[in-house]
Order: C-alpha cells, then sequence, then structure tokens
C-alpha cells in the first residue's frame, strides 16, 4: 500500500521537479548577448585594463551562467556545489604564482639576453 | 535537479544543510545520482586538466620576449571582401551556444520523460557539436595553410602555433568525444531504451534519462571551457 | 527505477527491524536508523571464468589483481635498486654496467616505485578491496568503469616494460623527468624510451581516474545505513583523501606529458628554451623549462600524500585494533588528514628552492611546507597516544607498526630540514634528499604495507600467515633499512651529490666508501628478505591455519561479511546497520573487549560509550 | 619484550652514530654560518621529537604489553591534551621556520659590493667570465656562440667589450670579498655546487639564476654538479680557488678581454671544448 503511494509521489515529484522552459531560453538569449558583448570588445579594439576587464567580467558572467543554469548548480545543495568549488582555490594560487613567474623570467631574460633591456 | 525529498531526514537551505547533509549517513549529495555525481567529480577534474594548459599557456606567452602574433588579425576571416576580425571564431561560438541551450532543453524533455523532444533536440546538440568541430578543421587548415606550425608560425612567437594547436585540439578533442556519446544517446531515446528498460551494451545495467542530464553536463562543460578559451586565446 | 526505488526502501526499513528484534531487548527510540534513501545496488554476476578471474567486476577481485600487478612492478624496482647499490658499493663488481645502464636503472626505480607500485598498491589494491566492505557497499558503484581502471593500468605497466626492450633503452632522466636534457641526446633513453614512458604516465592518468571516480563516489554515495563520515575507519579516510589528491593533482602530470610529448614528436618549444648541443643551435627557441618543473610538482607533491595518507589511514587501525584501544582523537585523525591533503596543493615549490624560480617564492612555499608539519605531527603523537595505557598485542601486525612510526618520524624530522628554505640549499640534490624521501614515502609506507598485508590476509584468503616467518620478516626488513637509510643522511652532510654514477676521486666522497658498501650489503639482504612474504604466503595458501571470521576482534564492517572470504556482494541479503563508531574497544562495561560497528546501543545498553 | 630492547637499541644507536660519525659536512669555508646553524638547531629540536617520541612508544611497550585481564583504556578524545600538543608544535615548527626565512632573505638579497661572476654550464663542463672596469656584464645571445665569441656575447652591448673571459673550467675568487655567481646553461640544468660554501642554484638554459656567497678560506676547492645533466653528470667538475687580495689581482692580471680575444681569433686555442669545435 505504502509502496504504491511512494510511486505516485516520486511521478509527481518528477513531473513538479524540472524548471519552466522560460528561464533556459532566458539564460540561452543571455548567453548570445554577453558572447556578442565580448566580441564586441575586440571589435571596437579597446586596449589596456579596460580590455582586459571587459574580457574577465563577460567570461566571468557567461561561465557564471552556465554553470548556475545550464548545469543547474543554482539548484543543487551547497555540499555538492562547495565540494566543485572550492578547489578552485588550489588552481587560483597556480594562477597567482605562475603570473609571478613569468614576469620574473620575462625580467630575466630580458635584463640578461637584451641589449639595453635591463633599463 | 531540484530539491529531493528524503525520508526521515530534513534537507536544510544553504550552508546549515551543507552541515546536516555533510554529517549524514549513506549520502553526502543528497538525492544525486551516483553517475551524476561521478560526472561532476570528472569535470572537477578535467577542470584541472585545462586550467594547467591555459596556466602554461599563461606562463609561456608571458616569458617569451618574442613578440606574440595579434588573434584578432591572425583569426581575421574575409567576408564580403573585407576581414573581419574573429569572425570564425564568433560563429564557432554562436553554435556552440546554440548546442549548450538546446542540450540544457534536452535535459529538462528528458525528466519530463518526454522522448521525442528529448530526441530531437538532442539531434540538434550534436549537429551543432559536428558544425562546430568542422569549422574548427577548416580553422586549422586555414591555418596551417598560412604557415602556422606547431613549431613555427609567421607571425610571431613560436609558441603561438604551440599552444593554439595543443589547446584547440585538446577540446576540440573533448567535442568529439561529446559528439559521438551524443549521437549515442540520440539514438537511445528515440528507440526508448530508457522506458524499455534495455540493458546497456557494456555495463549490462538498465539505464534511466538521469543519464541525459550526466551527457548534458558533460556538454556545458565543453562550452564551459570555450568561454575561457574564447577569453584568453582570442580575446586577450 | 522509480518502483524498484521504493520497494527497495520498505524491504531495508523491514530488514532493520528483523536484525534489532533478533538480538533482544528492542528500543525502537536508541537503535532507529532512518530508512535507506538508494536503492539496492544492481550487480552484475559473472557468467564464466573470464568473467570472474580476468575481467571480473567484483572490486575484491579487481583490488587483488591491482595489487598482484603493482607487487610484480615492485619486484622490478627492487631488482633494479639492488643494480644500482652494485654499482654503488662494489664497482668493480659491476662492470658490465655503463653510466647509461645505471641512470637508466635510476629513473626506472624511482617511477616504478612512486607511480606504478606505491600508488596502484594503496589506491587500486587496498582501495578497491576494502572501500566497499569498509562502507557497507556492494561493490563499487561503477563496476565496469572499475574493471576497465585495471585494465587501463595493466597496459601502462605493460607499456611501461616494454621501454626496457626498445632500441636505446628504457628513459634515463630521472623520475622527474626535467627537460630539456629528458628528450636531448646525451641522456639515455631519449629516443623510445621517454616516448613509451610518457604514454604509459598518460595511460596510467586515465586509467586511475576511472577508479578514483570510483573510489570517490562509492564512499560519499553509497555507505550504508548509519555510516556517516564520521564513522567511517581512517583507512577511508585516508584513501579517500588520496583518491582526492590523485583527481586533482594527476591532471597537471597528464598535461606536462602532453606538452613533452609535442616537445620530442613535433618540436614545439614549451619546455625547450634555444639550446646549443655539439656545436649546433637546435630547432627549439623561447620555452620555459621551469615550467615543467612546476607542472610536475603541482602533481609530484600531491603524490606524495597519496602514497602517504593510506598508510597514516591503515596504521591508524591496525594501532588501534591491535593496541585494543579507540584511535586517539578521531576526529583530530580526520581533519588532520584533510587538512594535509588540502595544504599539500599549496606547498609544490618546495622542491625548486635552488630551481632558478622567482626567489621571492621561498618565503611562501617555506611557510606552507612548515604550516603543513603540524596536522603531521598531531597524527603522530595521537599514534603514540593510542598506544599509551592501551593493551597492545606485539604480534607482526603491531611489529610493522612501531616500525612506521619510527621511520616516519625519522623522515618526517628530516622533512622539516628540507622543507625549511635555506637549510634546503646545502641539502638539495644530496643523498640527504634520497634518504629522507625513502624514508618517509619509501620504507614507511611499506612498513604499512607489510602490516596490512599480514592484517588482511585471514580476509582475503581466509588463512592466518605464519607469525614466526613474520617476525623474522619484520626485524630483517626493518634494521636493514633502518640502517640502509639513516647512514645515507650523512652522505647528505658531506656533500655527495644524488645521481652520480660514481663517486671517484673527490677525498670527501672517497672518505664514505666503507659506508657506501655496509648500505649495498644492508639493500641486498633486505630485499631478499621480502621474498619471505612470497614464501610465507604460498606456504599459508598451501598448508596455513584456517582464520576465523574476525581473527583479530576488529570492528569495521569488513570482518562482519557474510562468508569468509566474501563473495560478491560482500554482505549476503542484508546490508549492515551501522550504530557506532569503528574504534569502540575496551569499552568500560562491556562483555567484550570490543563492539563491533554493527551492535545497536540497546544491545550494550549497560556501556559507557562516549563516542557514536 | 625482545621488540622494545631492539627499538631501543635502534634509537640509542642512532643517537650514538650522530655523535661518533666520521662523516659530516666539510668545514665551511663562505659566510653562510647561519645555515649550518640553522641545520644544527633543527637537528636539537627534530632529534628531540624523534628521540622523545620513540621512547615514548618503547615505553608504551614495555608498560601496556597485552594481558588477557587487563582492559585498555578508554577515551576517545582530550580536547586539552590536542590543544597543547598542537600550540606546543606550532611554536617549535615556527622557530625553526624564522631563522631559515631570514638567512633565505639574506640569501636572496644581494650586497650591493658583490663581484659578479659569470658561469655558463654545458654538457658536460664549465667557463667563467668576468666584468671588466666597467663593472659590467654584457648581454650574451645563445646563438651568437662562436669559437671567437664563447660566451655569446652581444657584438653591439658596449659593456660586454671588456669582460674578461677565464679560458680554464677553474676560476679563481678574492678572498673575503662577496660574489654573485651568474649561471646560465646552454644546453640542460645543471648546478654549481661547492660543498665548504654550502650555497647552490641551479643553472637553466633560457633564463639566467643567481646566487650570492662570501669566500673566508683561502684554498682550492672542487666544484660539481648538483643536478642531474645526462650521462656525464657524474663527472662535471670544476675547481675554485680562492686567494687573498695581492694574488687575486696577479691573477686577474693574466686574463683576457672579450676584445683582446676576438682580436686574437686565429690564435685562439681552445681544444677539447666542445663548444669551440664549430
Amino acid at each position: 500500500m505504502e509502496n504504491t503511494n511512494n510511486i505516485e509521489k516520486t511521478d509527481k515529484k518528477e513531473e513538479a521537479s524540472t524548471h519552466k522552459i522560460g528561464i533556459y531560453l532566458w539564460i540561452w538569449t543571455l548567453l548570445f548577448v554577453l558572447s556578442f558583448f565580448s566580441y564586441m570588445v575586440d571589435w571596437y579594439q579597446f586596449q589596456g585594463m579596460l580590455r582586459w576587464s571587459l574580457i574577465l567580467f563577460f567570461m566571468f558572467l557567461k561561465a557564471g551562467l552556465i554553470m548556475a543554469f545550464f548545469m543547474h548548480l543554482f539548484w543543487e545543495r551547497y555540499a555538492l556545489v562547495n565540494v566543485l568549488l572550492w578547489p578552485m582555490t588550489a588552481i587560483a594560487c597556480f594562477i597567482f604564482l605562475m603570473a609571478a613567474e613569468f614576469q620574473y623570467t620575462l625580467f630575466s631574460r630580458l635584463f640578461y639576453f637584451v641589449v639595453g633591456g635591463g633599463a | 535537479m531540484s530539491e529531493p525529498k528524503i525520508d526521515g531526514f530534513e534537507l536544510k537551505p544553504g550552508f546549515k544543510g551543507m552541515a546536516s547533509d555533510t554529517a549524514s549517513d549513506q549520502t553526502m549529495f543528497k538525492g544525486v545520482h551516483w553517475g551524476k555525481a561521478m560526472m561532476w567529480i570528472f569535470l572537477l577534474s578535467d577542470t584541472f586538466v585545462f586550467s594547467c594548459f591555459l596556466i602554461s599557456y599563461m606562463k609561456g606567452r608571458g616569458s617569451t620576449p618574442v613578440e606574440w602574433p595579434n588573434p584578432s588579425e591572425v583569426f581575421a576571416l574575409e567576408a564580403f571582401g573585407v576581414p573581419v576580425p574573429l569572425l570564425l571564431i564568433a560563429l564557432m561560438t554562436f553554435v556552440l551556444i546554440t548546442s549548450s541551450g538546446t542540450m540544457a532543453i534536452a535535459v529538462k524533455y528528458g525528466y519530463e520523460k518526454n522522448r521525442k523532444m528529448c530526441g530531437w533536440l538532442l539531434l540538434a546538440t550534436a549537429l551543432g557539436g559536428l558544425t562546430f568541430v568542422g569549422m574548427q578543421a577548416y580553422e586549422w587548415s586555414k591555418l596551417i595553410h598560412e604557415g602556422v606550425r606547431p613549431w613555427a608560425n609567421p607571425f610571431g612567437a613560436a609558441q603561438f602555433g604551440s599552444f593554439f594547436f595543443m589547446i584547440t585540439g585538446f577540446h576540440g578533442f573533448h567535442v568529439s568525444i561529446g559528439v559521438i556519446f551524443l549521437f549515442i544517446y540520440t539514438y537511445k531515446v528515440f528507440a526508448g531504451h530508457y522506458e524499455k528498460g534495455k540493458k546497456g551494451w557494456f555495463t549490462k545495467l538498465k539505464g534511466d534519462y538521469v543519464e541525459i542530464e550526466i551527457l548534458g553536463l558533460y556538454w556545458h562543460f565543453v562550452d564551459l571551457v570555450w568561454v575561457f578559451i574564447f577569453a584568453f586565446f582570442y580575446l586577450w | 527505477m522509480s518502483d524498484e526505488y521504493d520497494n527497495n526502501k520498505s524491504y531495508q526499513a523491514q530488514s532493520s527491524e528483523v536484525m534489532d528484534g533478533s538480538t533482544g531487548s528492542v528500543n525502537p527510540d536508541i537503535d532507529y536508523v532512518r530508512p535507506s534513501e538508494v536503492g539496492e545496488q544492481e550487480l552484475y554476476h559473472p557468467h564464466s571464468f573470464i568473467e570472474k578471474w580476468v575481467f571480473c567486476q567484483d572490486a575484491k577481485v579487481i583490488g587483488v589483481q591491482y595489487f598482484l600487478t603493482a607487487v610484480f612492478t615492485g619486484v622490478v624496482g627492487l631488482i633494479l635498486s639492488w643494480l644500482m647499490r652494485l654499482q654503488l658499493g662494489f664497482p668493480e663488481l659491476a662492470g658490465f654496467m655503463t653510466a647509461e645502464h645505471y641512470y637508466q636503472f635510476v629513473t626506472m626505480h624511482g617511477m616504478i616505485m612512486v607511480v606504478y607500485f606505491l600508488t596502484a598498491l594503496f589506491l587500486g589494491g587496498f582501495g578497491n578491496y576494502l572501500i566497499p566492505l569498509m562502507v557497507g557497499a556492494r561493490d563499487m558503484v561503477f563496476p565496469y568503469v572499475n574493471m576497465l581502471s585495471f585494465w587501463m593500468f595493466f597496459v601502462a605497466v605493460a607499456v611501461l616494460m616494454a621501454s626496457f626492450f626498445v632500441p636505446g633503452g628504457p628513459t634515463g632522466a630521472g623520475w622527474t623527468l626535467y627537460p630539456p636534457q629528458t628528450i636531448l641526446e646525451g641522456t639515455p633513453g631519449a629516443g623510445m624510451g621517454i616516448l613509451l614512458m610518457l604514454i604509459s604516465l598518460s595511460l596510467f592518468v586515465i586509467g586511475f581516474t576511472m577508479g578514483g571516480l570510483n573510489y570517490m563516489i562509492t564512499i560519499l554515495q553509497a555507505r550504508t545505513r548509519g555510516m556517516t563520515l564520521m564513522r567511517m575507519p581512517l583507512t577511508v579516510w585516508g584513501i579517500f583523501t588520496a583518491t582526492v589528491l590523485a583527481m586533482l593533482a594527476f591532471p597537471a602530470l597528464l598535461v606536462s606529458a602532453i606538452m613533452m610529448t609535442l616537445d620530442k614528436v613535433l618540436q614545439t618549444s614549451f619546455f625547450m628554451p634555444t639550446i646549443l648541443k655539439a656545436g649546433e643551435v637546435l630547432e627549439y627557441g623561447g620555452g620555459s623549462p621551469i615550467l615543467f618543473q612546476h607542472l610536475f610538482w603541482f602533481f609530484g607533491h600531491p603524490e606524495v600524500y597519496i602514497v602517504a595518507l593510506p598508510a597514516f589511514g591503515i596504521v591508524s587501525d591496525l594501532i588501534s585494533v591491535h593496541a585494543r584501544k579507540n584511535i586517539f582523537g578521531y576526529r583530530m585523525m580526520v581533519w588532520a588528514i584533510v587538512g594535509i591533503g588540502a595544504l599539500s596543493f599549496f606547498v609544490w615549490a618546495h622542491h625548486m628552492y635552488v630551481s632558478g624560480m622567482n626567489p621571492w617564492f621561498g618565503f611562501f612555499f617555506a611557510t606552507t611546507t612548515l604550516i603543513i608539519a603540524v596536522p603531521t605531527a598531531m597524527k603522530v603523537y595521537n599514534w603514540i597516544l593510542t598506544l599509551w595505557r592501551g593493551n597492545i598485542r606485539i604480534n607482526v601486525v603491531m611489529l610493522w607498526c612501531l616500525g612506521f612510526i619510527v621511520t616516519f618520524v625519522n623522515g618526517g624530522i628530516t622533512g622539516i630540514f628540507l622543507g625549511n628554505v635555506s637549510v634546503d640549499v646545502p641539502l638539495s640534490d644530496t643523498y640527504f634528499v634520497i634518504a629522507h624521501f625513502h624514508m618517509v614515502m619509501g620504507i614507511a609506507p611499506l612498513m604499512v604495507i607489510m602490516g596490512a598485508v599480514y592484517h588482511w590476509f585471514p580476509l582475503v584468503a581466509g588463512k592466518m600467515l605464519d607469525e614466526g616467518l613474520g617476525k623474522w620478516h619484520f626485524w630483517i626488513t626493518f634494521l636493514g633499512a633502518y640502517s640502509i637509510y639513516f647512514p645515507m643522511h650523512y652522505l647528505g652532510f658531506i656533500g655527495v651529490p644524488r645521481r652520480y654514477f660514481e663517486m671517484y676521486d673527490s677525498p670527501y666522497m672517497t672518505s664514505a666508501v666503507g659506508m657506501n658498501e655496509f648500505i649495498s650489503i644492508a639493500a641486498f639482504i633486505v630485499g631478499a628478505a621480502q621474498f619471505i612474504l612470497i614464501f610465507n604466503i604460498i606456504k599459508t595458501l598451501k598448508t596455513g591455519k584456517k582464520a576465523e571470521q574476525n581473527p583479530w576482534k576488529a570492528n569495521s564492517l569488513e570482518w562482519y561479511t557474510s562468508t569468509v572470504p566474501p563473495e560478491h556482494g560482500n554482505f549476503g541479503d542484508r546490508l549492515p546497520v551501522v550504530h557506532r563508531w569503528p574504534y569502540d574497544f575496551s569499552v568500560p562495561g562491556a562483555k567484550e573487549d570490543y563492539i563491533p560497528q554493527t551492535t545497536a546501543p540497546s544491545e550494550v545498553i549497560h556501556t559507557e560509550v562516549e563516542k557514536t | 619484550m625482545h621488540a622494545g630492547i631492539i627499538f631501543l637499541l635502534v634509537i640509542v644507536g642512532s643517537v650514538l652514530f650522530h655523535i661518533f660519525t666520521p662523516w659530516y659536512w666539510t668545514d665551511i669555508a663562505s659566510n653562510w654560518k647561519g645555515m649550518d646553524d640553522t641545520i644544527t638547531l633543527t637537528f636539537w629540536v627534530g632529534g628531540g621529537v624523534f628521540v622523545a617520541v620513540c621512547l615514548f612508544m618503547i615505553y608504551c611497550v614495555f608498560r601496556y604489553q597485552h594481558k588477557e585481564d587487563r582492559r585498555a583504556e578508554y577515551k576517545p578524545e582530550d580536547k586539552k591534551l590536542e590543544k597543547i600538543l598542537t600550540w606546543a608544535t606550532t611554536l617549535g615548527v615556527a622557530a625553526l621556520l624564522a631563522p631559515g626565512l631570514i638567512i633565505w632573505n639574506q640569501y636572496v638579497n644581494v650586497p650591493k659590493n658583490a663581484i659578479e661572476v659569470d658561469v655558463m654550464a654545458w654538457q658536460w663542463g664549465w667557463q667563467y667570465r668576468l666584468p671588466g672596469k666597467d663593472g659590467k656584464l654584457g648581454t650574451t645571445q645563445v646563438r651568437n656562440i662562436a669559437d671567437n665569441n664563447p660566451f655569446g656575447i652581444n657584438p653591439d652591448d658596449p659593456f660586454g667589450k671588456d669582460d674578461i673571459m677565464v679560458e680554464s673550467d677553474i676560476i679563481n675568487l678574492e678572498n673575503n670579498r662577496p660574489v654573485k655567481i651568474l649561471l646560465r646553461s646552454v644546453d640542460v640544468l645543471h648546478n654549481w655546487y661547492v660543498p665548504q660554501f654550502r650555497a647552490k642554484m641551479d643553472a637553466v638554459p633560457g633564463t639566467v639564476t643567481f646566487y650570492w656567497f662570501e669566500p673566508n678560506k683561502v684554498g682550492e676547492y672542487e666544484v660539481l654538479c648538483a643536478e642531474y645533466c645526462g650521462v656525464g653528470h657524474y663527472a662535471m667538475r670544476g675547481g675554485v680557488e680562492v686567494q687573498d687580495k695581492a694574488d687575486y689581482e696577479a691573477w686577474l692580471g693574466e686574463q683576457e678581454t672579450f676584445e683582446q680575444l676576438s682580436a686574437r681569433y686565429e690564435k685562439l686555442n681552445v681544444d677539447g671544448n666542445k663548444l669551440a669545435k664549430k
């Protein structure tokens, strides 16, 4: 008796659990718009800090939208979300240190291998 | 996919929920299918692969005193007699995002057991992926035609070609694998394997529509990686 | 799927009543364990000999397959180490050996022991066998992928061994494979040898990823009812954390292997700067050799803990069981394992203090490295505090554990020398380093492996290994290994650099000739002593005493299977229900000096159980 | 019982070995006594912990041997004890780290009056270059290397002309004057290491690395390669001769500058030098 109840409940739950199609269409459109914007960064040949910050801003926004909605991370429980995001600190550390490293290598190469490079 | 319901266990939201889920018995990710958890962890591992590639690219590009080619010019394409910067790349991005959207909706219809819609959307996704791979092949052959090689190129630092072929190649490899599986699952959905409870070819175990979501995770990840490659390789 | 799911739920709920009811005083309140939230796992039972023993999907068989393959590579590594020691101790007897041979043996020995022996043995071998049993699962969650994982590893080993037989021989670049020399003439095996090595490593990573997903998801999502993370044996915690590390660290190895393969095959210059060789400028330019070192150690340091953490976990369980006392500070132990694992991603460049990287990194990495010493020290304290006021059985298993503590503390202390940046400067690239890492990640984990073999052999084979032979095995190995590596530190103090084919003509190096001979003799004896174990196993399998169900009177689930050795599915009709942590030894008021994890609170109502 | 005794003998033996060992570090000949002192400090602290832990373990083995009629203590946790141990360990580790970092800070900050010595490594040998009167070394490129330009000095670099070429694998250094060793390699990784000076650093192709020390003992020393560099690694030796100021200046006066070397190119004879075989 209890079993049959459960089955019905489960089925109903699954029915209700899917998200409205509207949210996917919205995110989809947003992704197109953001991609268009990041393309425009190149089109208008922005340079310097403005360029880098715009590129990174659109990149993280797009990545965030894909992960949050298309990959359903927004709806997942925090246990999963945290397990997935915390390891990124190791990557962040790696990026940070390698950025320092390439600057040091570039400096050494210019200083020791290029005439007048140390100036 | 959404808040699960578990007998005898209160699912609290937010960080409190994280604490109580973690402290509970049986599962840590409440209501998450084994396969889905596996795909997530695999993608985490794969994120480290692509991160290492991109970090190496940063180190390689940053530490060469030779000038780095301007991607905006290298990847320009002639349209109606005018060179348009990054035209092909923009189209590839468009195609990949399109296929990502169809995939997301296919997952939704999969959960609603809407076999037909799910199947057609999967097919659309697969075709999108195939188009992407085709465009990438075109891009590669164009660059090779212009003299770009993994070991050298006429525009500047030799590492440009090395990193370009390696990173886009590895991404393209992921896309190709995805396309193959998309076609397989399109077939499985249209043939109604999940409704019939047909056993898998290799594992000899029954499948479920959750497999479509798992495949979807992979496909969105491929799109995600492209977002980063697009930003760091083509725009930077 | 859905009706199956719910059927099982009710079935599980019923089964728990029966289990508790059959034990006497039913107290539904304190014994209540909520019903199962996941359905019964669907298992594919083998239909033929090949499916049962070769392409088997049962994690226990896969574990044994991993174990045997890893032991085979370990024996190869052992023989290589003998050849090296022959050259270093008695060069006049090793006339057949050229410098090329020597460097090839060094390289293959290192790579085999670290990756193909220790990693595969702990995670593939012990992980596969013990995880499902200890968390109360029927099998790994993806048995088919698990099978592929082993066969991928098998192919990786085959490719590695094939490199002994290609023209030019295996690579002789040192196990760290530092470019540019790895792929240049002047290093033995710079042709086919290095290619096969890189291919083999890539295959290993792919195979391991398949296995690692299984271990992680089984532990996270397939525990039995009542088994919370904080009730898992520390063995599972150690293997789990090591698997997480492997999943996140192996990508860096894969990436560096791919890039180096491209450097070799396609003449790209990822790691290759402009190079002048034999008066000619090579086709390379602009690459950065230090990038490889960063990638390699971003993998390589977690790799050290991939080997060490399972050893930490296993030894905790062995000590607790055989000291008949709960592990002291269980929560501290868990947090230490997790903390060490997390920190291990932030310390990698302490292998590179004198590599010519950005000098300011020294401050960062010395600090993070010495921070890691704190949780590690806590683990050591907790092991000896577990012995304190225990009721210690001095059997072979305990001897290996004691040997582990001595060698690990010794190696850990020398790690503080090398982690502390300016102390590392005079000692790096000398024999001090060799002595340190062999003590801490060679001998110490090996002690645990041996202890674990003696401990779990009755479970795997249903027979008890011979104690007398075991004691001989232990004492020769422990005393021999200690007398190899303890004096070796002093070679490093003198300043003898590592990877020297000959020590000739420098006064301070020739002063150590006697020591080198002594070390070599010890190495031959220790290596030979390992065959005592093989003999012991063969003898036991033939004529050994049959083991009882739970010979050590342990608490954890692997000893409470339906049959010994456990069959496919492990626990018969019903999965066990867990009511407590696995360390309830010598609880005051209990009849026996141990309370199995499956014992319900109502059955031991008069005991003073503190932690559950 | 036997087990405890043997373990005890191992620990006692280790301590005795350390005290009576005939093998210990070479007499220091540079300013890096701080490194030796830190090692000694680490030895006292670390060795103390090692002996204490092992003795405690051995005590437990003797005192708490298995008896059927006895029960072990049941005490899952002792928060206070764990806290004390954690903080004590943290303090100990910090005490070891601090001198390490202080000395590293000295190690990476080269004193202003240090004389630069350019060490060039190749498979399998060493070559040296000193700055000329202008006190600066010229920039180099591997591609420029030829028999009339063994360091590949950029010909249009004004600082390179007066650089002093040392045509030997032995370099002379002035006593009590800091030296900044600049390391460059033309092929693979190497490491210019003199045990008596304690300091070392890898030579990395494609970049230049450095370290410094101040020799403070007159004498001849052997240079070892301390980074694996192929089959000839073990035989890759060089030499250092530390001299008093007068001897050093005399030696310096005999050396040839890059300009002189270029001028005398035809007469140049560097046989046995692979680089020059071209």
